[in-house]
């Protein structure tokens, strides 16, 4: 593990008189899942942000396969190769299912200026959505209007479109979020497979998808990370037990 | 009364069948400018009803005040109800959309209210008739009795808009005394305390104002209310019965020009005030007068020709035989009229404002474009 | 162009900006509080001014007059919004901007149907009519001066109303979170009537006010509705502060406007160009400003961030 | 419920038969009104493109008709009157020829929607509705005190405009070319929904923040957008103007850019024939409740709270339910 994919190098951000991200550096290496956990309020979100370029942090920097992309807008860094799925769907609801991951095959083709072709009719795109939801299982859905479709199927929908941009890194936000066990247990499982064709920086506030993934695990307290280890090196770190499962030490 | 007058009109209207000439006439009967177009109507129908004949059919519509309808509206008239002569339209910027493209269509045009320059000078066409005024005459009538006042410092202000520029025009085309300041108001402008406040401070001896509809109302109660204690002048429009009740005391003693008064003391304009009150149970103003005074004209040169015969009927209506409301008539080569513009004072009589005639401003006056007219 | 003069056009200038922000309040209100944007708040402050035109008519006081504006239009704005606006709540802006549309047409023609279409007479009362002069020697109508007061007294209330009270609590717990205040068993859709209530009770207000110096006709409220949204946009749509800040800014763009811009302009140009031309440029000032406004502050002077 | 398609088809047929068997009958101002109503369509078209696909409420597309409509008014003006229009880089005879006008309707208001669009999308909501406004009033304002072209007053152009081989002056043959237009307009609107550009688009108003995370850019999309609505409203104004033969400041009024909304709100929001169900629906009104009632204003409102209330969707929401399930 020493090709890093995506870094941050002590990236700060106040709202007012609250630091929601207090110097924060954090690398994801090819071939890892990195999990960040932390109790509500800690400043997951934020981190989200400003690592896709939603937010500007105040101080720091960002890196994508070695290059600063701090300044650049969440569209650049989508086409630098930074894939993203959201913790409440964003997803056309009104559309249908090829029609979403079609999004992702146009903003991957870079050429969406085109005004008189039909999109459905562009093989190579169509090639492309339908080849990421055969991945992730939803091949049957493809004429399925999006707001029919169940959770857990939205949220398979959301790593297709990722999926569609053959990203470098993942960035994702509680994927797990409102699934049921057997839904979760599904896409744990699709996921751990996942890492392999790019590394995954994952969110997540299910416990039990968090250690059944993760390589790495950074708990992000407060604006800070107050460590970053594996799996077992977490569960015994007792800052983390003190600040994070409330335990006394 | 008033129900069996409609009832007329309305049985007029039915039968179109055997009417044999049609008129066609597009006013304002809807937004702001309503009053207007309801006077000349109701004058106009007034003046149809009392002349008896039951072979003119009035097609009457509203044209909201909105240019583009009104040119719909004309298209309707001339191509579906195929009229002959077309009247009623209250504003100059609906008249400039309609007139010129319905008097090339052949179509003889009477205007019972606006009067645009273009229209009088080299846009003068054999089927336009003006029976109101040139738009300049008024405020030239004022800028004339500013002079017989003795007003050498005026303070002058109008809307942005083309009328508004033609007011002040046509004042300093008259008038020959020195301008204290001369200020375009926005169009709408319901507030004039930054107007009054800038005449308060001009040092001027009078003010002439062109501020119609609304706007006209807003100012008079605000300058009544500002203390300033300058003499105010201004064409009729202003001061007229329709929109004196709403102005109130604030008008009371203004000198209006205007080319009619309910007090010009001649038998068929005392008739006409007493039975359109009759009628319609409230005085009559300016604008009724113009729409009676178009009614009769038609009527008159209607004894004389058929409009089928367009130069016979045109002829006749140039004649101007028939008894005007506002004394004597007749139109110059522009067809525009030749008319006495009297100076009046706002009064109250009882409970209601009205005018008094205190002089003459301008007699038979002509309007500044009959030159530049091609017509003979 | 005396110190005198300047005062005197800065005090119109305040005193159509606390007119203005009589309308502009209740809109901003009913945008914050329902996120509905109300088209048909210009037919209220006409509501206003024709009932107290009526009322004015037949009892001779002004006072009475005021007072029937503040309930007719206060009664119209709890007809409305039971049996119209109630249903807007949920519905998109473009919904809500079709159905106040339709409100306006609905007032203006039923006004029209019941007083015609000739304008009607309100007046100052005596008891406030004609100037008083202010130290320095200027002249100024009482009337506006009572406006700028009342203007200012209504401000003040509506602040302590919002700030300091049981029902302003939980208009701004409507505000920022609507669950909340259901979870807090306030009756939401009361609460709403309320404040509809209110904001059109302050549009009448204001078009009786008005009324007495201006003319009283159908289609009066439409530009001054234009105008409080431009208000409401350049303070930040939902604050009160903010309804009050671009209240007194628009309205001393719209005086001053006026006033200096055809003066500014003949230093440079010839007077019939400048005054025309000056002329002009004041008509756009106040959109020129609300523009300027949001495009350096998208959200408005005073707004939430987006 | 009844195929979109069907619905359509038989609103365009019947657009077309009307003034047809008006020509027959010999009844010419209906086919004046149907040209009115099928060049508001064609202006409600061009406002649905920013409206319903691109979900910017414009409360300033007249801004754009106007422009549309001054194109025509200046250019026939300096024809009509032998005067050369003097552009200071060159010297314009002005002309009467409606392709000519037509192209500086487009291009001129198309600039205008991109500088517009340009200072506007950085707003949304509420704000993006008022910005609209405000700049349509700038040159509501402007067209007002332009005193060189008539100012309150407008401008009459006394012939209407040519068009190379037809006789404009028939009411029949400028409804073809305004029907023409407006078929152009709505299979540019098919086009362009079902192109790559049409998907961005449509997702850029439902979830701008995923169009980015695909890597497009949203407000660009939309920038794009409200170009080519604007262009096309631009048209309709010129045509406008055509079918008037005059041109006045009102074509900037706010009336007019909220009657474009109610036209597409009335028919159907992002629909490809609301606009034109439309206004096809308020010219109809207009026209006959117009001639029963000078308050026919009441009755209009009271219909149209009626089609809010108990028509989401409008009128092609009620016959084919709704968006997406034909």
């Amino acid at each position: 593990m020493t090709d890093t994919v995506l870094e941050t190098r002590g990236i700060t951000k106040s709202f007012g008189s609250l630091c929601a991200s207090d110097g924060i550096s954090i690398d994801l290496q090819a071939g890892e899942i990195h999990a960040v956990i932390g109790p509500n309020g800690a400043g997951k979100s934020t981190l989200i942000h400003q690592i896709c370029g939603g937010l500007r942090p105040d101080a720091g920097q960002v890196l994508l396969q070695g290059q600063d992309v701090t300044a650049l807008p969440t569209a650049a860094r989508a086409r630098k190769g930074l894939g993203r799925t959201f913790q409440i769907s964003a997803l056309a609801m009104e559309d249908s299912v090829l029609e979403n991951v079609m999004l992702g095959a146009l903003g991957a083709s870079g050429r969406p200026w085109r005004f008189f072709v039909p999109v459905m009719g562009d093989r190579t795109l169509r090639d492309r959505a339908t080849a990421a939801l055969e991945r992730v299982g939803l091949q049957d859905a493809l004429h399925s209007r999006t707001a029919a479709l169940s959770h857990g199927q939205r949220r398979q929908l959301e790593v297709a479109v990722a999926l569609t941009l053959d990203p470098r890194a993942f960035v994702m936000d509680e994927p797990m979020a409102g699934l049921g066990a057997e839904g979760s247990k599904t896409l744990t499982g699709f996921l751990d497979g996942l890492r392999d064709q790019a590394p995954i920086l994952l969110v997540e506030h299910d416990m039990d998808a968090v250690f059944a993934l993760a390589d790495r695990i950074s708990v992000l307290v407060y604006g800070r990370i107050i460590a970053t280890g594996t799996v077992d090196e977490i569960r015994r770190d007792p800052a983390v037990r003190e600040a994070y499962l409330g335990d006394p030490a | 009364m008033k129900k069996l007058l409609l009832t007329t009109a309305l049985a007029a209207l039915a039968t179109g069948a055997q009417a044999e000439v049609k008129v066609g006439m597009i006013t304002t009967l809807s937004g702001g400018g309503a009053g207007l177009g309801l006077d000349v109507r109701d004058g106009f129908l007034l003046a149809l009803a009392q002349s008896g004949r039951d072979d003119i059919e009035l097609v009457v519509e509203d044209d909201q005040q909105k240019p583009d309808i009104a040119v719909q509206v004309a298209d309707k008239m001339i191509q579906s109800e195929r009229v002959d002569v077309m009247t009623g339209i209250i504003f100059s910027n609906l008249a400039m959309a309609v007139i010129p493209s319905a008097v090339n269509q052949g179509v003889v045009y009477l205007s019972p209210n606006a009067g645009p320059s273009q229209l009088a000078g080299r846009g003068c066409h054999p089927n336009y008739f003006n029976v109101a005024w040139q738009n300049d005459n008024l405020h030239e009538a004022a800028g004339a009795y500013a002079n017989t006042a003795g007003y050498s410092n005026s303070f002058i202000l109008a809307p942005n808009y083309p009328a508004g520029q033609d007011a002040l025009t046509g004042y300093k085309r008259m008038y020959e005394g020195e301008l204290a300041g001369e200020i375009y108001t926005q169009l709408g402008q319901t507030d004039y305390a930054a107007e009054i406040a800038q005449i308060r401070a001009s040092g001027a001896d009078s003010v002439f104002f062109f501020l119609p509809g609304g706007m006209g109302i807003s100012f008079l109660k605000q300058y009544a209310d500002s203390g300033v204690d300058i003499p105010v002048v201004g064409p009729a429009f202003s001061f007229d019965q329709g929109i004196l009740q709403a102005v109130g005391a604030a008008a009371l003693g203004v000198v209006n020009t205007a080319q009619w008064s309910k007090d010009i003391d001649i038998p068929v304009n005392q008739a006409f005030v007493e039975s359109f009150q009759a009628e319609f149970g409230r005085l009559p103003s300016l604008y009724a007068s113009q729409g009676f005074d178009t009614a009769n004209l038609l009527i008159s040169a209607l004894e004389k020709a058929d409009p089928s015969d367009n130069d016979a009927f045109r002829a006749a209506l140039r004649e101007a035989d028939f008894d005007s409301t506002r004394g004597e008539f007749r139109f110059g080569n522009n067809q525009h009229p030749i008319q006495t513009i009297y100076a009046r004072e706002v009064v109250q009589e009882g409970d209601v404002f009205t005018n008094r005639i205190i002089g003459v401003a301008l007699e038979d006056h002509a309007d500044a474009y009959a030159a530049e007219c091609q017509m003979p | 162009m005396s110190t005198i003069l300047i005062i005197e056009q800065v005090l119109n200038g305040l005193q159509s900006g606390v007119m203005l922000f009589l309308m502009a309040a209740g809109l901003t209100l009913i945008f914050g509080v329902m996120g509905l944007i109300n088209l048909a708040h210009g037919s209220l402050y006409m509501v206003g001014a024709f009932a107290a035109a009526a009322v004015a008519g037949v009892t001779g006081s002004f006072l009475l007059a005021v007072l029937a504006a503040l309930a007719a239009a206060a009664a119209a704005g709890v007809l409305v919004e039971t049996l119209v606006i109630r249903r807007l709540y949920a519905a998109d802006h473009l919904d809500q901007v079709l159905a106040t549309f339709a409100l306006i047409l609905i007032f203006s023609e039923g006004t029209r149907l019941i007083f015609g279409s000739f304008p009607l007479y309100l007046d100052i009362p005596s008891w406030l009519s004609g100037p008083v002069t202010l130290p320095g020697g200027i002249q100024y109508p009482l009337y506006r001066l009572a406006l700028i007061g009342v203007g200012l007294v209504v401000a003040m209330l509506l602040w302590a109303l919002i700030e300091r009270t049981r029902i302003g609590i939980q208009i701004r717990a409507g505000e920022n979170d609507r669950e909340m205040i259901a979870a807090l068993g306030v009756d939401i859709s009361k609460l709403y009537t309320l404040v509809f209530a209110l904001g059109a009770a302050l549009a009448g207000l204001a078009g009786a006010l008005v009324g007495a110096i201006q003319s009283v006709q159908v289609g009066m409220g439409e530009p001054v509705l234009i105008l409080a949204f431009v208000t409401i946009v350049i303070g930040g749509i939902g604050s009160i502060k903010g309804a009050f800040v671009g209240a007194i800014l628009v309205g001393l763009t719209q005086t001053l406007g006026s006033v200096f811009l055809p003066v500014l302009f003949r230093l440079f140009l010839d007077p019939a160009t400048a005054m025309s031309l000056g002329a002009s440029l004041a008509n756009m000032a106040v959109y020129i400003l609300m523009s300027l406004v949001l495009i350096f502050r998208p959200t408005g002077l005073m707004g939430a961030r987006a | 419920m009844i195929r979109e398609r069907y619905v359509n088809a038989a609103l365009l047929a019947g657009l077309l038969a009307v003034p047809l068997y008006a020509l027959l009958v010999d009844e010419p101002f209906t086919i004046t009104l149907a040209t009115r109503a099928v060049i508001l369509a064609l202006a409600a078209v061009g406002l649905n493109i920013a409206l319903g696909w691109g979900g910017l409420v414009s409360f300033g597309h007249a801004a754009f008709f106007g422009i549309g409509g001054y194109s025509m008014g200046i250019l026939a003006f300096h024809a009509q009157n032998f005067m050369p229009l003097d552009l200071g880089f060159m010297v314009f005879d002005g002309t009467k020829s409606m392709p000519v006008i037509w192209l500086v309707a487009i291009i001129t208001s198309a600039l205008a929607a991109f500088l517009i669009g340009l200072l506007s999308l950085r707003t949304s909501g509420v704000y993006f509705i008022m910005i609209t406004l405000a700049f349509a009033q700038m040159f509501y304002y402007f067209a007002i005190s332009w005193s060189r072209y008539g100012g309150e007053d407008g401008i009459s152009i006394y012939i209407r405009n040519d068009f190379p081989g037809l006789n404009t002056l028939v009411p029949i043959q400028f409804f073809g070319i305004c029907f023409a237009a407006l078929v152009l307009a709505l299979w540019l609107n098919a086009r362009l929904v079902a192109s790559p550009f049409g998907l961005a688009l449509n997702a850029a108003r439902q979830v701008p923040v995923r169009v980015q995370t695909v890597g497009l850019d949203p407000t660009r999309l939309k920038l794009v957008a409200f170009v080519i609505s604007g262009a096309i409203t631009g048209l309709a104004g010129a045509l406008f103007a055509d079918l008037n033969r005059f041109v006045s400041p009102s074509m900037f009024s706010w009336h007019l850019s909220g009657e474009l909304i109610v036209l597409i709100i009335l028919g159907g929001v992002g629909r490809l024939m609301g606009p034109v169900l439309g206004a096809v629906l308020f010219v109809a009104l207009e026209h006959f409740l117009g001639g029963l009632t000078t308050h026919w204003h009441i009755a209009l409102g009271a219909i149209l709270l009626g089609v809010v209330l108990f028509a989401r969707g409008g009128v092609i929401g009620l016959l084919c339910g709704p968006k997406g399930q034909s």
